[in-house]
Parts: structure tokens; C-alpha cells; sequence
């Protein structure tokens, strides 16, 4: 299999699926003459042309809106943000437009369109331009949300998402463009709403998605050298629906439970994960779920404090411990 | 650019039609059928403010009436593969575009054989089959999704336009701007269609909007097609569809019309028709122009039509409005199991309904 | 005392903090020679003149905007949206703005604002004019979020967001403007963040705000009537920050706890709510928290189905009889 | 309202200084402190820009190298108890409205010393004491906040004017569109300028936007002045600014202003500064037009500085980035305590970090 990055996975998913069905076109600032902010898009406009690669005026809820209207008449818009940050301008084409049409028009209209870019906190960019919003987009129904990890997930699950006939909110890692990782030649694809268990343990699950999946790999291996613990880590992929039987699984075998995410702690998915995780599988837990978020303020700049408030793998081990009752 | 050069003002006196030979080149049978509609709409909508009187119909209901000519003159010339997308005061757009009255009365009651299944309601009517797009509820939301057919068509080849009716009060919101800017930078074949009734609910447009003629915000978008007609003259809104359709279809040039026009009810069915916003006497003023009695008093001058002739049309158009009501009555409700039915297209992996099963 | 509806109460305390306080102003559609789309400010304008009570055009980016632009010099701006989902337009200065510009100042610019106005589901007014969107701004740290129940409430409440120096959302319900209730003649206010217990109890804690506060002293009615359970209902007045001292006092005492609230399922104020409570007080539960909720899908416009998706008492009297094993 | 009659464009020729007597009525020495400013804003960023690539700097950092005539011009002309506020490229913003270099680049280096308290960084410099505003991230998100500003001076029936400076790219947002329209209808002294260095990012603006002069975009607002000035010559921003100023303060109307400049840099420090989306050729002829030379020259040749003094004038600002660099290497990072400290601006009630305690 070939290794290639996070970006290139994604450019080649958005290829494939732009070749496969010409009904799928891309539009966002910068993704057709520059490339994408994030190069996310190289090469599509040559490749494709201007209408199925379009650069936008700077006019998120305008070109978010125009998306949705091109997906009401059949073709598969996919929409980039140049971060989720900026999708706070299109809010209202998101949940007003996108995800209640279907249901409005009594399922005369579908809504087949993408809405993507990076989101979370990436290196000091401050507090307007470092939000993980994924338990916005998680809280509302008519939605599905998808956050990968890794080049094949980040692959497979956006042409998923591109073939989805509902509306697919995309959360790309701000930090992941540059990961590296296995994506085989051969098509494939991973389904929405599916959970993966990226390494496999007995001794704790810890549970999440998007960058702090990465983390998580990393604490499970310090929590096996160091504590001789094994932590199975489950990657969601998808945040909305959550495929909680995979995570369930886990719970059964492990007992002890830590779900971790880059957002505010305030109603996250963690949230929702623990009250579903102890509601399903009470019995099952040896401790209470514990949960990993960024502290409860917004990301500041210096690079001291943005450490404290952005979560990582020693976050994790630390709660992995804490349920582990090792202290 | 200046803009008086781009912006056709709409004659204020009406033409009546040249004995015997219609106007805009339609005949008499078209005539008629744009009274028609006019008449269907108006009738239509008084038997639903009664409906809505009596409890059964509910949420907000926002009527037409006053405007019929906008409707009538805008949507009669557009193709059958055209597209309609509007706001919430969509009645009146949804019959001309010729969605059944008993679908729309049945929408309105909130039953299954409404034409978006008794989903929508009065705000969100849909009917894919006439390409009729809604029905939307957010000042302003449908003018980029309207940018969005455009650039559909476009990406297609086609040859279809868009109209993209909404209220005066929406070309203050940030939507409008940059789906006009869209529209004109990409030569997307859309018209926007500005519905001036003169008051977005209790405000007069003048008071929120820095320009005298709201039109004239088209000089802000080069290649965007302006013009300004009276909106009580069905047939002068016809006239400038026409044009816009015409250029939107061989020169993919987008327009921005302003029909002036009137609503004689209330904002909604909750808001009385006159009160510190507007005076009786305006109201009585406009009524004088009723674009239904205008029209007709017209067409039956030019003979196109008989004083028997329309009585009969209003008469049926009555009829329809009580049939419709009356299907709408027997219509069933929606059963519960649609409430997760058009949620999403497919099948909601692990059970849409998990969290509330214990109910 | 004198009873008065919520929406005099609103009036009242609108009119009296602007009477108190001549920085203070209200921004809004219709709020001026209209008197408000649901008559909150009523007489305002002929009292304070149009550079107080303003009539804003339909742009609730743009006035929202405008309301944090002229709280950083010191004004305090009401805002009001005419229902909450409209202010989905304005999200990003809510977000983006108001939350975070005393942080990124670094303190150097507070924003004393209040973002009010109705949320939650009405009567059939179908998906785009229904939502019920507290968990997202309780989600947002730099922000304060307040939903009353009743006209003392609303009053006190109002006044204290109005006097505080951060971004407050303040959500009302749509239908309890015409709710009574006893109100003081003399000057009061209720603190932000404190939760108010609405009915005592000791058999059952239920914790709600905003509307579903009145369903579930309905339901604490039937409980003890037909079931003679006496249910303890917190109203917990302020969603962010949460009173977890008040809620936990009544679960220490009653040991069993339902949460209920307007919004849809995934992640809400109950999600996050529920795993503090069993997080805290996981010894005193003699049973897994119930949670209340909307469906999660769209509200639709049929009435039947409307009833089916928003939560009423007879599903806070199921979940509270569930609680407490009576099945 | 046509256009062209609203919008006095910029003279491309740049008049001298009438021997000895300087220009706009500006003396030696104010010319000369313009000068200075312009110098201490190119000398700051090229520092900045060093350390950044040493990593001493992190996160977006967006250069004004190349546009320092406009900061100048815009700024110089305002009162101490106006306001300024703008968007992310900020930093010459700051320096000429008179924020210490030590406090911007603190603040670049994200350290307690910085006007922000390192909270901020490059995109979010405020500093209350001189009305500076911010250093806003979000395209278009400040324009609405001048507004307020703008509402605040009228509704204290105060004399100040608001100086909203933003990029061309942000013309077609819906802020620019809702912000402008309720400035003009409520007549708040607010300057909008337009810096408009041809490019949002890698996009000529010309691809974006439906209009070729995007001061036009005035024409859609009754009562918003409008001007096009030269953004390479200082002189020229000046004095449309202070046009602007008076119908400001004087009659509490509005202003669009749009300056032609051009940044010589990459967008941001991690952006090439040509390639794709622009030709080194074309920045090598903008780099001809340099503002601070061709200033300079003139003040020479108008006999307001001597080649020595302004080669003095130039390692004096040089120095003073250099000094800005080492205060801020030495200025201590935030102390983890301030991460709650700012978030509200009193005591947040149940502790803010409650969640956060098992850490
Ligand atoms: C974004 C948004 N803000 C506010 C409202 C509430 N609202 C519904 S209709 C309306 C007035 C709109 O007036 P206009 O655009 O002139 O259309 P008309 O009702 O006159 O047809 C308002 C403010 C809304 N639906 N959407
Ligand atoms: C709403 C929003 N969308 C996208 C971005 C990302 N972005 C940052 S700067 C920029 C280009 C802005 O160009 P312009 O307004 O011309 O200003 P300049 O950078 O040239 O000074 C973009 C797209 C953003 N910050 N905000
Ligand atoms: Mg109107
Ligand atoms: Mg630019």
C-alpha cells in the first residue's frame, strides 16, 4: 500500500469521486487557481475546469447557500471552508437550509452536498481562528457529521460522504494535513457512522476522534510501557450518528472508559458519549467514564497557554491513570 | 455604471389591450387564464384566512393578497422546466406556478396530502414536480440557494432560469448582497424579484434601507439587469419578466425587478391589517388599485372577456377554494412514523430513535 | 404583590434599567413603533426616543455587530432577535465577537451586551422557526445563558444581564409571554448562575428551565396525585454557568433526578448536566438519571406530530415514574 | 444616484511640496512624523518577519510591507479621542495610531508585555488607552462593530469619528453590505476604507467581485460618501481621509474610501509572495511605486528633510524594531492563571475551571 499524506487522501478522494460522477463539483476561496488554503484541491482546476472547481468571494453564507440550492436540483456540491471557524457565517444555511429540507418538503428534496475544511486548534492562531465545533453540528438532526484521523479514514469516509444523499458537515484536522499513513490503491470506502478500533487493548478504552485520536495512540503506548496497562483506542469517525455498538464492545471488554476531544467541555460529544455509554453499559464500568477537553476558555495565543488549554496525549494518559486507578 | 441608465422604470398607466388582439403578443385564452390565477389566489387565500379563523389551520400564515399581479405576471411567462423558489408568503406563488389548491389547502392543514406532506405548512410549500422550490422562512435564505439553481442550470448547459421572489425588507440582509454579487460575477440566469409591498411587518422600508428605490441597489453589481415596474399592473410585471427571462435564457445575464405592490392584510393572520404602522386610508387608497379588478375591468374593456364571463371564473374560483378546503378537511393527519421518515434519505444508521425509545 | 404576565415583567425591567442606567439601549426589528413582534417593549420608544429603542433592518449580523461595537465603548446594548433562530445570522459576532473580545484584549475590552429575545418551539411553526439552541451557547465559554420560567424571574433576571459586564444570551419562551405571575413592586434582582428550587419535594428531583419548567410542576402535580411522589423541580434559571450546588442539594436529598428541556437529545444542557450530577453525586442516585428531550428530528408543522416531537409533562410524569420504578 | 458624480478619484500624480512650505498644510515637522511612521512600520515588520522565521514569532502573521502609505495617511489625520479599528493585517495599524513597537512585538511574541497581554497575537492587537479597537481575525467582522462605534459617538452626541480600515476581499461580504447600510441610514461618522492591495489572499479581486471600482459599491447607500484615492501616495490618502473626516464629524456622514495599494509580501508569513496567483514581475513594478521612497523622495526634493537626516531617520527606526525584538525576548509568557482571568470580566460564578480540576 501506498503511504501518503492526510491532504494528499483527501485530493485523491476528491478526484475519484469528481471523475466518477460529474454531478460533484468543489467550491470555496482558494480551492481552484491557489490550490486550496491547504492544497487540499491541487491540481482539480486543471483537471476539472471552473465550474466544477470555483473559487468563492469571500461570502461563506452565500456560496454555503449556493451550494445547497445546486444540491436541491441533484448535483453533489462539496463545499469548502477554509476553516470551520469561518462556517460560523453560514450557520444558517447549515441548519436552516441544508438540514431541514428534506424533512420540510416532506422528502421531495434531498440535500446531497459536503460542507468541509479543517477545524480545531492548530498552532497559536488565536481564539477566533482555533474552535472545534463539531458538538454544534452533532446536536442537530438532518445532519450527519464526520471527523478522520487518518489518510485512509480521511479517504474513504469522504467519498462516503460525497455519495451521502443528505448533508455531510466534514471536519478535517488543521494539524493532520501532514500525517502520514497506508491508503491502498484499490477504491474503497469507509462508511458513515462506523467506529474503528485503532488498536486493539484490555485494559482501558479510550475513546476519539479526529487529532486526538493520534494522542490517544500515543498515551496508550506510554500506558503500556510505563504502566503496563493496554488501551484499546476507539476512533468515532463519525460524531453524528455515533456508532455506539463498536464502542460498546469495547466498554464490555475493558470496563473503564476515557472519551477525548478537542472542544470545550460544555456538552460535548463526550457528553453525550458518557450518558449513552453508562445508560447501555452500566453494569459494565468499573469506574466512571472519564473525559478529556480543552479547558473551558477560549484558545488564547502564547504558545504557554495554548498548551494548557488544547488537549494531548498526556491529558489522556493522565485520565487513562485516573480510571485505571493508578495515581 | 450609473444607474439610471440601467434601470427601466415601469409606466404607471396601464395599457388596455388593443380591441380584440390581448396585449404582450398573448391572446385572449392566456388572458384569461392570468385572471384566472389572479382570481384563484385571492379567493383561495380568503377561504384559508377563514380556515385559519377557525383553528384549523395554524403557525404563521402570511397572505397575498394585494399582490396577485406579482405572482401572475412573474410566473406565467417562465417555462415549465423553469425554476420558483420563494419566502414564506408563498401561496399565491405556488398556485400561479400551478400547484393543486387542494395540496396547498391540505399543507395548510397540516395533512398528508399536503404538497410537502403536511411537513412544511403554509411557509414551506413544496412541489418538486413543477420544480416549485419553496417555501423558505429565513429573510433571505433562498436568494444564495437561488444563486445555486443558477449555477446549476449553468453546469448543466441548460437552458431553464430561476425566480427568486422575496420581500423589500430582505435587501438589507448580507444574503442578498452576496447572492447578487454571485449571480452577476458568474452570469448565473436567475431573476430576483423584489416583492416591494412597501413594509417589511411593521416598517416601512424607507425607514431600514439607505436607498430611495430599492432597485437601484443593482448599480452595486455589474451585469445584473435592473428594472423597476408597477407591481398592481399584471401585465407590466409580465413585460419585464419577459425581458429578464430573455436575457437570463440566451445571455445567462441575471436581473434584479422591483414591482411595487401592496399587501392589503396584516404581515401574518396574527397582525391586524392597519394600525400604527400604516393608516386605514392608505390601505382604502391601495385597494382602489386592486390589481384583480384592475385587470379584469381591462380585459373585459377590451373584450376579452364578458362581466358574465368573470363572474363565472370567480364564482369557480370560489368553488375551487371550498373544495380544496373541504379535501383538506378529510385529508388524515401524518402518521407518526414520518417523523423519522424525512429526516434523511436513507436509512439512519443505529436507529434514528434510539435515545427516545424509552418514551 | 402584583401579577403580571412575562411579557410585562420584561417591560418592566427593560423600562426600568434603561430609566436607571441612560447607557443602556434596545436594537431590534420591530422593537420601536411597532412595540416588539410579541410587544416585549411595548411604550419604549415614546419613552426613550429612537437613539435608545432602535428599529433595526433585517440584518442581525450587521445590528448584533453593531450592539458588541458599541458595548467596547462602554454603551449597553440590548439586543433583541426576533426569535433565536434568526440570531443562527448573527452566530459569528455572538461567537466570534462578543464571547471572546475581553480575552483576546487581553481585558482590555469587556462587552456588556445582552442578546435576547423567544426560542424554542412554538405552535406549529415548523423546523426553521423552532429550535431550541441553549446547548450550543452554553457550549461557548466567554458567554453567560439565561432562560426564565416566570415573570419574577424574567425580570430579575433581565436586570442582572443587563448590568453585567460580559456577553449575555438571554432566551425567553416564545409561549410564556402570556404566563402570570406575582412580581414585586419594589426593586429586585435574581443573580445570574443561580438556580431556584420551583417546588419543594423529596422523592424526586425533576431540573428544568424556561418552558419546560411549568411541564414539570404539571407533572409534579400528577406525581403526587396519582402516584404520591412529591417531586422537588429545580429551575435552573441559568444554563451557563450551571447552579450544580442548588440541583445537587435536591438530589442528596430526593436521590433520584430527571432533567428536562426543550432541545433535541445529542449533547444538550441535559447530556452535560447528567454526567455532572452522577459524576458528583454518583453515591446519593438510587437510579441513572431520566433525560427529557425533544425527538430528534426537525419539528415538523403538523400539530400531531409537533405534539409527538416537543416534550410536555406527560413525558416528564413517564420519565419521573421511571426514575422511580412506578411502571 | 449615478455613481460617477459621488466619487472623486484619486490624482495618479503626485504633487510636490511647494518649496519649504509643505503640503496639506502640514508643516516640516508633521510631514517628517509621517515619514517616520511609515519608516517605523516597514523596519518593525521586517523584524518581525526575522523572528518569525526564527520561530520566535507563531500563528498567521500578515505584513503591511508595501502599504504603509495608507496606515499613514488614514491614521495621522485623527484625533486622539477618535477610534480606530480593523482586520487582522494590523500591525502598521497599530504602530502609527501610536501603540509602542515593544508592546506590538510583545505581543507578537505572545508575552505579558504585549498590548494584548500575549492573549491576542499578530491578529488581535488592541490598546483601549488610544482607542485602538483591534485586530480582528474574521473578514468582514469588524465592519459592523464600527458601526456600533459610530452609533456610541451619536448616541452620546459626541464629535469623534470611527477609521474602519479592511482588505478588497471583504467587499463582498454581507457585514460589508448590512454594515454600510446602516451606517449610511443612521448617518454614523464612520470611515470605511477599503485597502484594497488587488488580492484577498491569492485571488485578484477582480474575480470575485461583480464591480470594477469597489468604491462604486457606495452607489447602493444614500448618504455614503465616496472616494478612490492612490493608496501609494500618503498624501493622497491624507487628504481624502481628512475630506472624510469633516463630513464626518461636521455632518455625521459616512464615507467609503477605497485605497489602491499593494502588499509586497505573501499574504501571510507562510505564503509565497508571488507565484501562481501573481507575477514576480508584477510585484517587481508595484515595488517601483514604494511608498516610503517615493515620499521620501519628495520630501527631499521639497527641501522638508536632507538625505542625512532621513538616513538617520531610517536607523532610528531600525533601532527602534531592533529594541522591540530584544524587550519582548526578555518579557515574561503569561502566567497559566490569566487563562481564566480573562474570559469574564468578574468573578465566574461555581468556578470557571471546575471541569477542568481533575487536571
Ligand atoms: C432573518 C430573519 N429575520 C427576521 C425574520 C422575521 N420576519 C419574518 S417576515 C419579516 C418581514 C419581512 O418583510 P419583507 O421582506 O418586506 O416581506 P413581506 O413579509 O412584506 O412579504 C420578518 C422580520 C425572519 N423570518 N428571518
Ligand atoms: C469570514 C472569513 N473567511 C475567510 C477567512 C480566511 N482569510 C483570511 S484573510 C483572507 C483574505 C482577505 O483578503 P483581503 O480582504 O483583501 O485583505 P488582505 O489580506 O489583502 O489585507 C481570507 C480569505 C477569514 N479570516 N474570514
Ligand atoms: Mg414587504
Ligand atoms: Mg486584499
Amino acid at each position: 500500500m501506498a503511504v501518503i499524506t492526510y491532504r494528499e487522501a483527501l485530493n485523491q478522494a476528491l478526484r475519484e469521486e469528481m471523475s466518477r460522477d460529474e454531478r460533484v463539483f468543489l467550491i470555496g476561496e482558494e480551492v481552484a487557481e491557489y490550490d486550496g488554503a491547504y492544497k487540499v484541491s491541487k491540481g482539480l482546476l486543471e483537471e476539472f475546469g471552473k465550474w466544477r472547481v470555483r473559487d468563492a468571494p469571500i461570502a461563506e453564507l452565500g456560496f454555503a447557500g449556493l451550494g445547497v440550492g445546486a444540491a436541491m436540483t441533484g448535483l453533489r456540491p462539496i463545499v469548502e471552508f477554509m476553516t470551520w471557524n469561518f462556517a460560523l457565517l453560514a450557520i444558517d444555511q447549515i441548519v436552516n437550509s441544508a438540514a431541514k429540507l428534506h424533512q420540510m418538503s416532506g422528502g421531495q428534496y434531498n440535500v446531497p452536498i459536503v460542507f468541509r475544511g479543517p477545524g480545531g486548534a492548530a498552532l497559536m492562531l488565536a481564539a477566533q481562528h482555533s474552535q472545534a465545533l463539531e458538538p454544534w453540528f452533532a446536536y442537530v438532526p438532518g445532519l450527519k457529521v464526520c471527523s478522520p484521523a487518518t489518510p485512509y479514514d480521511a479517504k474513504g469516509l469522504l467519498k462516503s460522504a460525497v455519495r451521502d444523499d443528505d448533508p455531510v458537515v466534514f471536519i478535517e484536522g488543521e494539524l493532520l494535513y501532514n500525517v502520514k499513513g497506508e491508503v491502498p490503491e484499490e477504491e474503497y470506502v469507509v462508511p458513515i457512522g462506523s467506529a474503528d478500533v485503532k488498536r486493539a487493548g484490555s485494559d482501558v478504552t479510550i475513546v476519539a476522534y479526529g487529532k486526538m485520536v493520534h494522542e490517544s495512540l500515543v498515551a496508550a503506548e506510554r500506558l503500556a510501557a510505563e504502566d503496563g496497562l493496554e488501551a484499546e483506542v476507539v476512533d468515532l469517525r463519525t460524531v453524528r450518528p455515533v456508532d455506539l455498538s463498536t464502542v460498546l464492545e469495547s466498554v464490555r471488554k475493558t470496563n473503564r472508559v476515557v472519551v477525548a476531544e478537542e472542544g470545550w467541555p460544555v456538552g460535548n460529544v463526550g457528553a453525550q458519549l458518557t450518558d449513552d455509554i453508562q445508560r447501555e453499559a452500566f453494569d459494565d464500568l468499573d469506574a466512571p467514564v472519564a473525559r478529556v477537553s480543552a479547558l473551558d476558555v477560549p484558545v488564547p495565543y502564547a504558545r504557554n497557554l495554548e498548551k494548557l488549554v488544547v488537549p494531548s496525549a498526556d491529558h489522556i494518559l493522565a485520565a487513562a491513570r485516573h480510571v485505571g486507578y493508578i495515581t | 455604471m450609473a444607474t439610471k441608465e440601467r434601470v427601466t422604470r415601469a409606466k404607471t398607466k396601464m395599457e388596455k389591450p388593443r380591441d380584440g388582439e390581448g396585449f404582450l403578443g398573448l391572446g385572449h385564452e392566456e388572458l384569461r387564464e392570468v385572471l384566472r390565477l389572479m382570481l384563484l389566489s385571492r379567493r383561495f387565500e380568503e377561504k384559508a384566512a377563514e380556515s385559519y379563523q377557525m383553528g384549523k389551520i395554524g403557525g404563521f400564515c402570511h397572505l397575498y393578497i394585494g399582490q396577485e399581479a406579482v405572482a401572475a405576471g412573474a410566473l406565467t411567462p417562465l417555462r415549465e422546466d423553469d425554476y420558483v423558489i420563494t419566502g414564506y408568503r408563498d401561496h399565491a406563488l405556488a398556485l400561479v406556478r400551478g400547484v393543486a389548491p387542494k395540496a396547498v389547502m391540505a399543507e395548510l392543514y397540516g395533512r398528508v396530502d399536503g404538497c410537502s406532506k403536511g411537513m412544511g405548512g403554509s411557509m414551506h410549500l413544496f412541489e418538486r414536480s413543477l420544480n416549485f422550490m419553496g417555501g423558505h422562512a429565513i429573510v433571505g435564505g433562498h436568494l444564495p440557494l437561488a444563486a445555486g439553481v443558477g449555477y446549476a442550470i449553468r453546469y448543466r448547459e441548460g437552458d431553464q432560469v430561476v425566480l427568486c421572489a422575496f420581500g423589500d425588507a430582505a435587501v438589507n440582509i448580507g444574503s442578498f448582497h452576496e447572492a447578487l454579487n454571485m449571480a452577476a460575477k458568474w452570469e448565473l440566469p436567475v431573476i430576483y424579484l423584489i416583492e416591494n409591498n412597501a413594509y417589511g411587518m411593521g416598517t416601512d422600508i424607507r425607514r431600514t434601507a439607505a436607498i430611495s428605490q430599492l432597485v437601484d441597489r443593482a448599480c452595486a453589481y455589474e451585469g445584473l439587469a435592473a428594472r423597476q415596474v408597477d407591481g398592481m399592473d399584471v401585465m407590466a410585471v409580465r413585460a419585464a419578466t419577459e425581458e429578464a427571462i430573455e436575457l437570463a435564457r440566451e445571455e445567462h445575464r441575471p436581473s434584479l425587478i422591483e414591482a411595487l405592490c401592496y399587501r392589503y392584510m396584516g404581515h401574518s393572520m396574527s397582525d391586524p391589517s392597519h394600525g400604527t404602522y400604516r393608516s386605514r386610508d392608505e390601505v382604502e387608497r391601495w385597494r382602489k388599485d386592486d390589481p384583480i379588478l384592475c385587470f379584469s375591468d381591462r380585459l373585459v374593456e377590451g373584450g376579452v372577456i364578458s362581466r358574465e364571463e368573470y363572474e363565472e371564473m370567480d364564482r369557480a374560483a370560489i368553488a375551487e377554494a371550498e373544495e380544496a378546503a373541504a379535501f383538506a378537511e378529510q385529508s388524515p393527519s401524518p402518521e407518526p412514523a414520518d417523523l423519522y421518515r424525512y429526516v434523511y434519505s436513507d436509512v439512519y444508521p443505529h436507529g434514528a430513535d434510539r435515545r427516545d425509545l424509552w418514551r
